[in-house]
């Protein structure tokens, strides 16, 4: 009878898994809406069929080889579809940490779950190099980060191994809960380097030095696909506590989902009014990125926090946010969705949160962490765009551009009948 | 004949074509267009950066008429897409060499 | 081990509230989709602004003092991160009620559910004043709502509290399972009490007495928002069982998903007919009001009707909704996306159906229970918008009506390509 | 304390069909948004009023008696809304497969589960008869396919009953998991009938045999439709497990959702390369096709596969899709989302792969259900279609045809401000 | 040289084009408008509530021709744009005095 | 008077308008047009099927001036629009009888 209630509890924290990964899934459908809405009608196809494509590539390469570099699963997830109850039912008879220790569950939901953070991570860079960066270089990008440089990072961090063999960045007190650091800053610093060595979009800088803004073409896509990140990240968060079945660990849970509403909360909030005073307007898209900016200033530790931490945590983040956009704007790295500024100043930010609730990391080594995570990606991501760059080239022609990728790259427009395009 | 053509305001397009149809012209066509003038555009923010929109949305009308009519309809268009602030518009007037309805084959006068 | 059973039951029932959660959140998004796609293009953006800025206030607010008004959670939560499992387990080993009494878990995931229903009830009142209220005044009465006139009707009914300590509505046999009262009608109360003091849109009623059509700008959006609303009810109806582990009460859930489908069906279908008969078109913004109509008259008791039943109900809600939005319209009501008649007067239509399926209630308790509800709400409501109209002003200038609020409010076109805006 | 698990696994079997469910329902959605995406705008409202009625319509007709002639669920689920928890407890107790046997949870759970399939084949029609034809016509077709021949060919399937008394698809070593035949097949055939009496829409393909695309409206719409539809499958195929609460039998889902999302993946990416390779464009409504084409053929048989086999399943699936297209094109069979190819094609496809990994099934058990579901449905669509052609007639005149069937079947436009109308 | 406007149905408009192209003319510049005349607009429903169409979807084809070319012009126009139902539009001939092809600063004849 | 219409590539649109705001002209009016003509449409794939595009995305133009001024603007335009390749548009020159300022009902010159 005993064994029944292994039975269940596997059961549970499997099933747990399976559906926090499936709302993580959905956040691909959040950034595609995200972003198709922030882009010019004339490049919303391209921008659609990049995030696509670099979803079901990140599902491809981690499962080739990524889960295995981070976490030793095996190329190929070779030997994954087998379970033996038996074994199990003894590791659970046998475990020292009790009922109340760490979750025994299916590895293949493991794998789900893990996997569409990959995508996540990648999702973030479509966005920031969009409207003119060619199609199949942003593929080919998609292939190498998925593969081989977010699984390294992710290796040195929730895999526990050691950086190039030289030091272990958790027993230096380093602490990422779900990713603010491991995936959004990654993504990000993976997008800086794409957007130095791209350039601003052709008109968005003038010789003389003025900002022009480019308008998203669609706002109530930007806003659904704001909505679906909101709910895929309870996935994102909830699913990071890596445990459903016992007391604790649920209570855990709900505590982290709580928080993780509470910070997106207070982020629109903050960079809704902030956007009030400083341009006197009630700025939509930076209510959105408030949103986002809290949901990342909450993910490295959403589960310490009081409520009331959390609201005030996710409220910074959306201050940093509007100010991050406008101070990019003006060092001239064009970013057309905020990505950098929601997911890599704010995910910074979130790191450096962590020590104030939760005594198991240190200042110092959320910096070492942050320092690590930046200087691979972005080292990495350059040489790789380089690569890409003096090869086959990551950026459209001027007229390219001009005329939009979508007719370019996918001969397709997104709405042939509204526009006169 | 003339053709009348009308550059205004888009929200007074229903007021113009019902003084229109009361001194009895029947047919108009209308297109949306984007004038640029005096009334100067302004300067929008999006995410903290300015903006200029340039061109400011209005509509055209163009109305064929016979001669007898164009002065009474030139009035009724200035009076009743008059409202005195910049960027009213303005009216412009074509000769008309022939016209002809294509479902009937008539011509000039007969046509309009 | 027994202990272990607590464990699990602790956890399933916590995840239960969390999932169901996430799916009335996902309401948001509905909502927001639904009335986006029902106003004109012009006012598109203003309408995002507030559904985005309504749910995260709502969160904020009742995470301040709305929860501790309504069951004394406690202001900003306080204590709510903290969970003691020893004592946990000691109270399931003593309850008197036994393994299948009611439900112990997570108080995270009880505010985590609760929460979002003040969102939903917020969210109906946006719909309502659409296209010509001004964006701040809106979101100052969200501030008193939902810290206050919504948790005090919901102390006097979920929270069991005497309504100022005269009567106390559970004793009188009043019964609102989901709340197609406490919620719905109450949302509805407090938009009729805006849109009286707001007045119509400029155009939509002509000197002479007739009625324009206003028609919605982007109906794909408002059938996504209808969806998205269909699905998130399950969660709004299923976890209001407020227990799942164990058969009786998992099998009372499997009946809430159930019937709250059916009438939802029933509710489209028959609005889709009636719509055909009266005006000899298959109007599809009539077939999801129908469908949301179900689901209103459903939500007050989803888990006693026969499914047969439910589907009836759900089907007369259908024809309710129809007659009602045009009859609203002969009396100068101007509600841009139905919501009075939706949520107001199909959510009476839903508490007085009660006591035909489940004999815990009478007529009587229902009629006074609405009453209170609807007095409660309306009036404050009225106060608080007449207060707001004095002050600040409620309506934007006819010529910022005239250009769309998009721009006086936001700054920013929804669309900004597609119009000649 | 055995009947606390006994409880526990209940609760936990029929929460997870009601997620699923929950999943498989957000699809009528999903299809709804990309055959709206894939129309042109003057087709767009029609299509939303086809697919809100014919889910409420598939949910009113299983429930009235498609479940009982699939299942013997009762007429109208008579005695559906109760249960008796200690009779349940007994049938616990007194099983001979022992706790990782099958699974005892709520029935209404189960026809919760069910219903939503009905839906989805019937989603697959109105994407193959977009644009043309009549409203009425097809609802009336949607009450004969999911009130009866659906349901039909579901009681030889999955119902286990002998075809016509004469043979029984499973003692032939038929087998099909989730259904890529019993629903998507079975769609796909009947909107093939459809087609073939309908004629291609007008100026599809020139008097000298040339193909004349016909752009989709709204790109983003579509892609949406897609990543809902890629959500919700993992409850369509997860749940079809029909057993969470062991440890087999999770792990087993496990497996599903990974498989599932492979062969997605797989699906999008080989549709994407082969378009490019064929079109020299990267054709995004290709790669989403692709996707779907993917997910339809692991259906047949998700569990067994490795995750590389998935993946390349997949793959195969968005091959086939991408010829399928063409070819079906140069056959003159004009299906404006590619509904047939998508469900049929590749649902026969994935059919064929289950002995492939799946030793209960066989090649020549698998031939003869893909003939008999085909037959059946075919047959007697055809006859439905036909009967309805000469009575109401199923085609809209030409001069409708022209001006959109928004106005002439809905008397609405999707997008009035937007399109030159 | 003359400047034939005409407005039609849009969904004659690629027969009109096929028959324009026959005789010989190259060039054409087409625009959508909205029209109202003898045709009436219709009443629709939403929700219950009516709602005027007033105007009616055309197209404004323009064509810049040498004037020897007009009455060919004119009746091929008349001819390929006709449904004999209400509403078919109008031709409308104008005097152009002067045409400049921008690519070469070819003159008038030259630049059509 | 004379009445200015240029089709021309829009993406030359801020380019022309510039150019000719610096010699004086202060208003014109703009509208989305599509051309067809020596520059031909193209052919576009949509899953695998072909799918011709024959009208090209222009912008008409139209600017009422003074008849000293045609001269310097049809120049100025010709050489703000040049590309070189094919499709850059025509200039039309038409004769304009009366022009009216609707908010003040000045007449002709003054108008402008
Ligand atoms: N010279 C011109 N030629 C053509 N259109 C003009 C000209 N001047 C003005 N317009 C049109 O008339 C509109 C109104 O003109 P504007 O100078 O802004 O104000 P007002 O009519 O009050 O003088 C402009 O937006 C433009 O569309
Ligand atoms: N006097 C007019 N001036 C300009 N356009 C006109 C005039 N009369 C009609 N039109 C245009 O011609 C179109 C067709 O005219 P209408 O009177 O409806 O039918 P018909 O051409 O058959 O007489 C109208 O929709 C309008 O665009
Ligand atoms: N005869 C004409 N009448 C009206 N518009 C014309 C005429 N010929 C050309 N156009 C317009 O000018 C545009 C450019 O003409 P085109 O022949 O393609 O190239 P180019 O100007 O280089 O000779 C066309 O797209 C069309 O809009």
């Amino acid at each position: 009878m005993e064994q029944n209630i292994f039975h269940l509890q596997y059961a549970m924290d499997t099933f747990y898994f399976l559906v926090c990964g499936a709302l993580v899934m959905w956040m691909a459908a959040g950034f595609s809406m995200l972003e198709a809405g922030l882009v010019r009608a004339k490049n919303t196809t391209e921008i659609l069929t990049k995030n696509v494509a670099l979803y079901a590539i990140s599902c491809m390469m981690y499962l080739a080889c990524g889960y295995e570099i981070m976490y030793g699963g095996g190329f190929f997830l070779s030997g994954i579809e087998t379970v033996d109850a038996d074994a199990v039912l003894k590791s659970f008879a046998e475990r020292e940490d009790g009922f109340t220790g760490g979750a025994i569950y299916s590895a293949a939901s493991d794998f789900f779950f893990q996997v569409v953070f990959v995508a996540t991570a990648m999702s973030i860079v479509s966005g920031a190099v969009a409207e003119r960066m060619k199609l199949w270089a942003f593929l080919a990008f998609t292939v190498v980060l998925t593969a081989f440089i977010y699984p390294m990072e992710g290796s040195w961090t929730w895999g526990g191994n050691a950086v190039f063999g030289m030091f272990t960045l958790g027993d230096l007190g380093f602490s990422d809960f779900a990713g603010s650091g491991i995936v959004h800053m990654a993504g990000a610093s993976a997008a800086l380097a794409g957007v130095l060595l791209l350039g601003a979009r052709k008109g968005k800088y003038t010789a003389d030095g003025r900002v022009n803004a480019i308008p998203g073409s669609n706002l109530p896509l930007a806003t659904l696909g704001t909505f679906i990140l909101w709910m895929g990240w309870f996935g994102f968060n909830g699913g990071s506590v890596l445990k459903l079945g016992d007391i604790g660990n649920s209570h855990s849970v709900a505590m982290v989902f709580l928080n993780t509403n509470a910070a997106a909360a207070g982020g629109a909030v903050a960079a809704l009014i902030l956007a009030k005073v400083l341009f006197k307007k009630a700025d939509l898209t930076m209510a959105l990125n408030g949103a986002l900016a809290g949901l990342v200033a909450i993910t490295a530790e959403p589960s310490t926090p009081t409520a009331l931490q959390a609201t005030l945590f996710g409220a910074i983040g959306g201050i940093i946010v509007v100010l991050s956009i406008v101070s990019l704007d003006k060092l001239k790295i064009d970013d057309p969705v905020g990505a950098i500024s929601v997911h890599g100043v704010v995910g910074l930010f979130g790191l450096l949160l962590v020590p104030v609730t939760n005594d198991g990391a240190s200042f110092s080594g959320q910096l070492i962490g942050a320092a690590t995570i930046f200087t691979w990606v972005f080292v990495t991501s350059f040489v790789v765009w380089y690569v890409l760059k003096v090869t086959m080239g990551i950026r459209v022609t001027e007229e390219e551009e001009y005329e939009g990728v979508d007719k370019s790259d996918c001969g397709m427009e997104a709405y042939p009948e509204f526009t006169n395009g | 004949m003339k053709l009348i053509s009308a550059i205004i305001k888009p929200f007074k397009l229903d007021d113009v074509r019902e003084a229109i149809s009361e001194i009895g012209v029947e047919g108009l066509t209308v297109s949306e267009v984007k004038g640029f003038g005096r009334q100067k555009g302004h300067t929008e923010l999006y995410r903290g950066a300015e903006y200029q929109v340039d061109f400011l949305p209005k509509v055209k009308l163009e109305v064929a008429v016979n001669d007898d009519v164009v002065e009474r309809l030139v009035e009724t268009i200035t009076k009743s897409a008059y409202t005195g602030k910049i960027g009213d518009g303005k009216i412009f007037v074509y000769n008309l060499e022939q016209a002809v309805r294509i479902r009937t084959g008539e011509n000039d006068v007969e046509a309009l």
